[in-house]
């Protein structure tokens, strides 16, 4: 299968945090969720797709070519939002895209202003005078306007109300209905990944605990419950976090059938969300 | 590269629009009080450099636009690239101006004369570029706050040069002896005869010294974490 | 009040190590005039006192400091205080840099020491805290953006007023009280020019105790109106 | 019981929005919730609140006292977090806690580090280098240190993962235990409020659509759909926000029972909504109440 972005063994050494060789790939075609809690890394790897930030070592393929040596073609294909939009605040809209638009060959003028009135965006309104929710409609606006084959967002929907999120969500997957097209987007509102992402990619702590396809995520993961202590008797298989509550133990299992099959039947086991399996693996390292 | 000067131009319009209005006030007091050409263009090489160069670093990192600038489809080098001929065209631009005033309103067209005498010119080029080399990379790599240490230093080696002044026990302001050097030093360039050789020393000089900011700005930039 | 004022500078503290340096040597460039050598030390004050609320500005604390338990008009005041500290602070450096200089350059023509006195200190004090007293209603009113904009414009119509009452004084009694008659139309030096010629001819006229008292209530007078334009204007102001 | 907040009749107006009539009440030892699409005025009536912009008319009363006579007594009392925290960026996190401490009088330095080590705020680092998350967690833990009775707080909950969020609101409720406290905070994760909140808050241009306890407006209200050829003007009364297609409409009342009998043999189903859908179709539908 081909792949929109390649990432081999990457490594980027802050102070307080490093990224530890990290490898994943991006299928083309589709999009991938980036979840972790904060400062896990992940608007550190997308930096480093952007080339903002150095990396210290590894590689980086987007469209099967270097990151750094094609950066400009690269990046004319590529749409970005960033978590906290930064333009020049006492620039109008308007000017801000007329100044950005010739960078852009498959720049769209009419899809553009076609997009500013549907978020209900003021093109003569300077860039501080917008609310931060109406600060990242435009960062998107301008995203989506140059029919980039990679977007990548850093949580798009923070700060925006659920009905644009609704909305926001119907437009990227109608764009994603060209196979063309891939996507990779942070956030915390795992719901609105379980709505849209065919692949999931959880970091932590700047390690990728996993990177595979939603469906058989939430098909194989699984949480037991007990009122025994299941872990001195029984190996579980595929353990990943556990937590004892005062009624017995929970387990968050990622081979969920094989684990129904072992454990005994005095046992509940339920699917897992997102939020659940970020919630133990959390927890198991805090256990660990 | 023309849609790069047009991003710079638009992104700081209203930094444009103060450098503008500067420079008219500017030009009106040269002519108003008849300051010399010679003073003018010292001011000039100082303060243009301050108006384009630095202020749009400035801004960039202000608004933190960077992480914009460099999202776009292009390379860090050519960022810069852009900057520095953007600042150059507007200070030649402010030059420009300058000389149309002078040509229309000045009695005796001095600064006319002066400017457009090639020899002239390039002496003004000359002490811009100076002061570019100086500000350029340095802003570019400690920001906003950069100029503040910059300040500190500057006050140290003030204060060093006053003591030392006073214990040789030399008479004299010391900034004034400064400043006088810096006048003789272009007394000296401009009433150097203006040969073939002179000229193009000058020109290599000039030339040398935008590269060396260049090529010192791209090296800087390229190690920046945004 | 007080911890608003220990807020500002020790948000700012930063930037109090440099500053003296840098003001001494600055001063360095004017010694050839006692006039210019106090504008340059009031303007620098007067530089000082910005950065406060420019650094307030650039990091946009103000919204922090409004949801602070603090009444308003205590933030108000406290700003004002906070200039006054450091308006002294620069008279300090003032006199301290014209002792330093005249004693360095002895074989210049005037000297400096004659503003370490009784009508520099004066002079000084008077200008500075007239700055102020001047800058603070606009800044609390317009920001500081347009406030930077509007003052000069401000200041030249202020020493407008003063010429046009001098006019009227040489009209009524014969002589006037301004012994420089061709000022240049220069935005800092005219006031001054006013001011200075104004105090000293009042000092030369009439007692000492009585000339403290009449400053004492001019300034008192201007601080309460312009502290309570500011506590009116910051009430209505959006944070 | 005591009213924590009690808003009557709140009206401040902009050039370009306006926040009309506003008034609600919030009993201590409760939490609410604040949500509304963007720009419908949440900060501004967050601000009207903490008394940073002056109201034009109306009344607010933070524990029985007015917030603009006796502001000072109250904002002690008030732990506030706004939308974006700005702080000095070269400030170390522990700095900026002693700027704080000086302003609280019942400011407490150890609890500010334990909170800063459970959420796990570097105190060395300078403000600058966090991230946007981090940041968020540092104004948490100023709002929380100087045990405050009223937490007012502005998306408090945007940018922090799902576990955090998790836990923030446990301690939420931990805090409203003892039911001399109250809590306040607006957000656009309505899941969140489903968790915790006790009361919610809908504002919708600058207007209150309806401010009541969680319990409540799940009885009450339902999402109805059916066939398009039940609506008729009379039946449409019934509804709240309603959107119609070509294969049935979707609508929203607050009274499930008056809806039963008025369209009883009629083809519909009623489900119980979510935050989101009663968000969606009181902001997109078109409204006839």
């Amino acid at each position: 299968m081909e792949h929109a972005v390649q990432i081999e063994n990457l490594r980027k050494e802050f102070k307080g945090f490093t990224l530890k060789d990290v490898s994943f790939n991006i299928p083309k075609g589709y999009v991938m969720g980036l979840i972790g809690p904060n400062g896990a890394g992940k608007t550190t790897l997308i930096k480093l797709i952007m080339n903002l930030i150095r990396k210290n070592s590894g590689q980086i393929r987007v469209f099967g070519k270097d990151h750094i040596q094609h950066e400009s073609e690269i990046k004319s294909r590529i749409g970005f939002v960033y978590d906290i939009p930064h333009f020049y605040e006492d620039i109008k809209l308007k000017s801000t895209a007329s100044a950005i638009a010739p960078f852009y060959p498959k720049w769209d003028q009419d899809l553009f202003l076609k997009l500013m009135n549907e978020f209900s965006l003021p093109l003569d309104k300077k860039f501080k005078k917008l609310s931060h929710g109406m600060k990242m409609k435009f960062s998107l606006c301008l995203a989506l306007s140059h029919d980039a084959d990679l977007i990548l967002m850093d949580e798009p929907t923070s700060g925006l109300d659920p009905v644009f999120r609704q909305e926001l969500l119907e437009k990227m997957s109608q764009i994603m209905l060209d196979e063309e097209k891939t996507m990779l987007f942070s956030t915390h509102i795992t719901s609105d990944l379980e709505r849209i992402a065919d692949y999931i990619t959880l970091i932590h702590n700047g390690e990728i605990i996993f990177s595979s396809p939603l469906d058989n995520i939430l098909q194989n993961w699984g949480i037991v419950k007990s009122e025994k202590d299941l872990l001195d008797k029984t190996e579980i298989p595929g353990l990943v976090g556990y937590e004892k509550t005062n009624y017995g133990i929970e387990i968050l299992t990622s081979d969920i059938k094989t684990a129904q099959t072992l454990i005994s039947s005095d046992s509940i086991s339920e699917k897992a969300t997102l939020e659940d399996i970020m919630y133990f693996i959390k927890k198991g390292e805090t256990h660990a | 590269m023309l849609k790069h000067i047009r991003r710079e131009l638009i992104f700081n319009q209203t930094q444009l629009y103060i450098f503008a209005g500067y420079i008219l006030v500017f030009w009106i007091w040269i002519v108003w009080q008849n300051i010399s050409p010679r003073i003018s263009l010292v001011f000039l090489s100082f303060v243009l450099p301050l108006f384009c160069a630095a202020s749009f670093q400035a801004r960039e990192e202000k608004f933190k636009a960077w992480t914009l600038n460099c999202s776009l489809p292009t390379n860090r080098n050519t960022l810069i690239l852009a900057r520095l001929i953007t600042s150059w065209s507007l200070m030649i631009a402010a030059l420009i101006v300058g000389i149309l005033y002078s040509a229309l309103f000045q009695k005796n067209h001095s600064i006319l004369y002066q400017f457009i005498q090639l020899k002239y010119f390039l002496v003004f080029l000359l002490f811009t570029s100076l002061f570019l080399v100086f500000l350029f990379p340095f802003v570019i790599r400690f920001g906003l706050s950069g100029v503040l240490i910059g300040l500190v230093v500057l006050q140290i080696l003030g204060i060093i040069t006053l003591v030392l002044t006073r214990a040789s026990g030399s008479k004299g302001n010391f900034l004034h002896t400064m400043i006088d050097s810096i006048i003789n030093f272009m007394k000296f360039l401009l009433n150097h005869p203006s040969t073939f050789f002179y000229v193009t020393v000058l020109i290599f000089s000039v030339a040398v010294l935008n590269i060396f900011t260049l090529k010192f700005s791209q090296f800087l930039f390229a190690r920046r974490d945004f | 009040m007080l911890k608003l004022c220990w807020k500002d500078f020790y948000i700012t503290r930063f930037f109090w190590i440099p500053v003296p340096f840098f003001f001494v040597i600055l001063l360095s460039t004017f010694i050839f005039s006692e006039l210019l050598f106090l504008t340059a030390a009031v303007i620098l004050t007067f530089i000082m006192t910005l950065s406060i609320p420019l650094i307030e500005e650039y990091y946009r604390t103000e919204e922090i400091i409004a949801s602070f338990p603090i009444s308003h008009p205590s933030v108000v005041i406290a700003r004002y205080l906070t200039s006054f500290f450091i308006i002294i602070i620069g008279m300090i450096l003032f006199m301290i840099s014209s002792l330093f200089y005249s004693s360095i350059f002895k074989e210049n023509q005037i000297d400096l020491k004659s503003v370490v006195s009784f009508e520099g200190g004066m002079l000084f004090l008077g200008f500075s805290l007239l700055f102020t007293l001047l800058f603070f209603p606009l800044y609390f009113r317009l920001g500081t953006g347009k406030a930077l904009f509007s003052f000069p414009a401000f200041l030249i119509a202020v020493s407008a007023v003063i010429w046009l009452i001098n006019k009227i004084l040489v009209l009524i009694t014969g002589k006037s009280f301004l012994l420089i008659k061709n000022v240049q139309a220069n935005i800092i030096k005219s006031p001054i020019h006013y001011f200075s010629e104004w105090i000293l001819n009042i000092n030369k006229g009439i007692s000492l105790a009585l000339f403290i008292l009449i400053l004492a209530v001019v300034f008192t007078g201007l601080t309460l109106v312009s502290i309570s334009l500011s506590i009116k204007s910051y009430k209505f102001k959006e944070k | 019981m005591t009213l924590a907040l009690d808003i009557k009749k709140l009206n401040k107006k902009y050039s370009d929005f306006t926040l009309k009539d506003i008034s609600l009440q919030l009993p201590s030892g409760f939490i609410m919730g604040l949500i509304g699409p963007n720009g419908a005025g949440k900060t501004t009536l967050i601000k009207l609140i903490l008394n940073m912009t002056r109201r034009q008319s109306g009344v607010i009363k933070v524990f029985g006292r007015d917030n603009i006579i006796h502001d000072k007594e109250i904002k002690s009392r008030i732990g506030f977090v706004h939308e974006e925290p700005h702080y000095p960026g070269y400030l170390k996190v522990k700095e900026i806690g002693s700027v704080f401490s000086r302003f609280y009088s019942n400011w407490n330095k150890n609890r500010f580090f334990n909170l800063c080590r459970e959420f796990t705020v570097p105190e060395n680092k300078r403000i600058n280098a966090l991230s946007r998350g981090t940041k968020m967690k540092l104004s948490l833990a100023l709002a929380l240190s100087h045990d405050a009775d009223f937490l007012l707080m502005d998306e408090p909950t945007t940018g922090l993962d799902p576990v955090f969020r998790r836990e923030l609101l446990k301690r939420f409720s931990r805090i409203i235990q003892d039911e001399k406290k109250a809590v306040l905070f607006s957000t656009h994760i309505t899941s969140d409020l489903e968790r915790t909140a006790d009361y919610i808050t809908y504002i919708h241009q600058g207007e209150i659509l309806f401010s009541i306890t969680k319990d409540q407006l799940f009885e009450e209200w339902a999402l109805v759909k059916g066939g398009n050829e039940i609506l008729n003007p009379e039946t449409q009364k019934l509804f709240k926000g309603l959107r119609k297609s070509s294969y049935g409409f979707k609508a929203l009342t607050s009274d499930k029972e008056k809806v039963r009998t008025n369209l009883s043999g009629q083809n519909y189903v009623m489900e119980k909504p979510s935050l989101d859908d009663i968000m969606f179709l009181l902001s997109k539908g078109e409204i006839n109440a």
